[in-house]
């Protein structure tokens, strides 16, 4: 029979070596397989290629991972933000190679690699710094720019639930990179809140069909959900606890 | 009576625009204000690149849930009839044209209609792009909602962009907080002049070549 | 308030001309609009562009319309069938215009016109009579051939709910053409067989969201559902109502 | 001892190549057989281009549903676990190279894999390719399941393709009811014999230099 459901993170994560090419999901705190970057951290591996839309927040994950140059190369499209501290000294130091896209055309790419699409004509970025040396064509009037696919060796993403199959769905904007980035690795990781029963996914909603999953690891529900999965809120917009204002008195 | 009006009266401007059941996706930012101040019995929907359309204002504190954001990163709702997809469909969405109105904000505009206001270009600034490009062909109309001067006085309307660009051609109204330009193959025409400005200031602020369409038919 | 659905099928084809460029969505009878073509016929028009999988069958819908000589021109991947006489006797006169396109390069051009791609390298085809006249490249050492995208001025599709906001969701393969058609089209009319509240489609599910879509058409359940939906069967493949043996001796 | 074997028996054969788990498309014809040959115990996943993974097998009569069907047009059944996609989806699946195996019929294959499946190229024929194509270069291993002969005793393994190709160098074997022919950049190379074909009748059959594999570890 098969089984797609692996018994913990490590075993999920076997076979990412040095110099792997590995997109990430998420956007923002939605979508982002947290548990299997922490063990990607602990796993200590290097000289990394990361797709991912950010360059990490803050001290943890991905910006923890940049952060300990672990890092060659990065493929994003926002990496500057408020709390990109180990991307902007990484970047100014010139020990991180960053590979600036748009963000539609990074979600077009990752597509075109699981879609076996060799190159694209895009509209977005034509007269625009990122335009640089790419071809350009002029077609029924319009002007569009040359684009590859983006293909990686290994995705790490978050879904809601999952079955044995490999069959995923996902949760509101949480879906974001993760439906994409599944189909354009050679390997992908899916960490889900709860692995139900095959069939127990109605095949009309299933998003990511088990054909592009090769583990699974249930992790358990997300903070904000209670043990059926059902809503509960009580954090903010980072998935953190809500401080009391007793407490912060 | 005052020059320009507030950025609130502005959004409120803008909003009386959009017309009833079109598609619009609001940039970060100011533009975000435009949601507030649809006209009451106006049903527009709004799109967030990040996946989703049918977006709601934002939750009561404890009914934030992360799984639920826009393109801000920030904590919003569903609205009845909200649907969820993927990148690739929700950036194809607004590359597709299927979108009626976006609503950015500015560093500069150029007469032409190029847009820049990703990056000002800052020798060692490091990048960041995000869905800006996108947004900038992502709708049938780009509308810039922006003060019409910089906190230095410069005019963000322009002969030509010096920033970096965002988007070429892609502009087609800028809502000012001076008046309401439309981008023409002839340059700016001024639409819409708010408080007591005239015609001849907005010429002198901008150090341009204006066309005077207030008295056209709306 | 946004309200797309249309009160008769007459409503719902209005604007519809001469000389327009529709997309028919449907494989067999999956997915078939069959109303909508009907009703399409009855309307009149001609010198019509039609994009659908194939040219129809037997002598109704798609079939009858090319036998009314009322289809200029078809794009589609599979236009010879054992019953496809009214087109075989068109095509054979030089009455109709046939562009052959492999099936998978049909979809990923309608679904390029809906996302706003200017073309794309395809590797289906490569070294093949389709490939004649088309630009060709090697990329990363695999070659690929250069294909466009196919809009339209109307998509007729067939959804199984909707509601007034124009969201859609299909029925099992009855999906097939239905989603990408309705990107690819200046105007998108559906019939479904029934319209529902809004909110009562589930937002994770819902496969064509009301953006794309402008006119929705009720028109009851298919005859192999029950008045709920529910399947109940008694029909073939192609819908009809089995005969019993009694009946046939 | 008989030089060749049924089709029932060659569909049993392929079928034991499959490995558990495989995601496959079997074209239309003579390849579905092979779904009611999976050794016992064995699971693999249906692909049907048309827009669905899981497939199962024919329904009952009375359950019959239009809905779901195969890219053959015939009714099907959905396994537990099915999902249903579109078509872009669908046949992004097999460009991608995410199915391990696609079974196909054949009028001729070429030594360096070539395939010919979708027209006789007769004049005045009318053209019909749908998936062909797609389906040629649709998975990692393209299996071609044929008789080796036509009916008027033609070889279908050949030099060079004399119809239209539908594919170049994408098979990368061809089960027949006399062997198994891998394509190796040498050109074919018999893995495997039925009955009591010899070597020197393949060759003879053929009219190619065949490479002797038979004794190769499998």
């Amino acid at each position: 029979m098969i089984d797609k459901v692996v018994p913990d993170i490590a075993t999920a994560l076997s076979g990412i070596g040095d110099g792997s090419c590995i997109m990430i999901g998420g956007f923002g705190r939605a979508g982002q397989p947290v548990d299997l970057i922490d063990a990607l951290i602990d796993s200590g591996v290097g000289d990394l290629t990361i797709v991912n839309n950010n360059a990490g927040n803050g001290d943890v994950g991905l910006a923890r991972l940049i952060g300990l140059g672990r890092v060659r190369k990065i493929i994003c499209s926002f990496p500057r933000q408020s709390d990109s501290w180990h991307f902007d000294e990484k970047y100014r130091a010139g020990q991180i190679e960053l590979e600036i896209v748009p963000q539609g055309n990074l979600a077009e790419r990752i597509r075109a690699a699981g879609a076996g699409i060799g190159a694209f004509f895009t509209p977005t970025g034509v007269g625009t710094e990122i335009a640089a040396g790419k071809e350009q064509r002029t077609i029924d009037g319009k002007e569009y720019i040359l684009e590859y696919p983006i293909h990686a060796d290994f995705a790490l993403i978050q879904a809601f639930r999952g079955d044995q199959l490999g069959n995923l769905v996902y949760r509101r904007t949480a879906r974001n990179f993760g439906p994409i980035m599944a189909t354009a690795a050679k390997v992908t990781i899916a960490q889900v809140d709860e692995v139900v029963e095959v069939g127990a996914l109605d095949p009309e909603a299933i998003v990511t069909p088990g054909l592009f999953v090769d583990r699974v690891v249930p992790v358990g529900y997300r903070p904000w959900l209670d043990e059926t999965g059902a809503f509960i809120g009580g954090v903010d917009v980072n998935g953190e606890p809500l401080t009391t204002e007793g407490e912060d008195a | 009576m005052a020059t320009k009006i507030s950025r609130v009266a502005l959004a409120k401007r803008l909003a009386a625009d959009i017309p009833e059941g079109a598609y619009v996706n609001l940039g970060i930012g100011a533009p975000t204000l435009v949601a507030d101040h649809i006209p009451e019995g106006r049903q527009i929907i709004l799109h967030t690149e990040n996946g989703m359309l049918g977006m709601g204002e934002a939750p009561e504190a404890d009914q934030v849930d992360p799984d639920l954001i826009n393109a801000g990163k920030q904590a919003v709702t569903a609205q009845p009839g909200a649907a969820f997809f993927h990148h690739a469909d929700s950036f194809g969405m607004m590359r597709g044209g299927h979108l009626d109105v976006c609503v950015l904000g500015a560093f500069e505009v150029s007469q032409a209609g190029d847009l820049a206001n990703w990056s000002t270009g800052a020798p060692g600034a490091i990048p960041a792009i995000g869905g800006a490009m996108d947004l900038a062909i992502g709708a049938k109309d780009v509308y810039v909602m922006t003060d019409l001067l910089t906190k230095d006085g410069q005019p963000k309307l322009v002969a030509e962009c010096s920033y970096p660009l965002t988007g070429v051609r892609c502009v087609s109204r800028v809502y000012t907080d001076h008046a309401i330009f439309q981008v023409t193959p002839e340059g700016f025409a001024v639409t819409e002049r708010f408080g007591d400005t005239t015609h001849a200031e907005l010429e002198s602020l901008t150090g341009l070549t204006l066309i005077d369409a207030t008295g056209a038919a709306a």
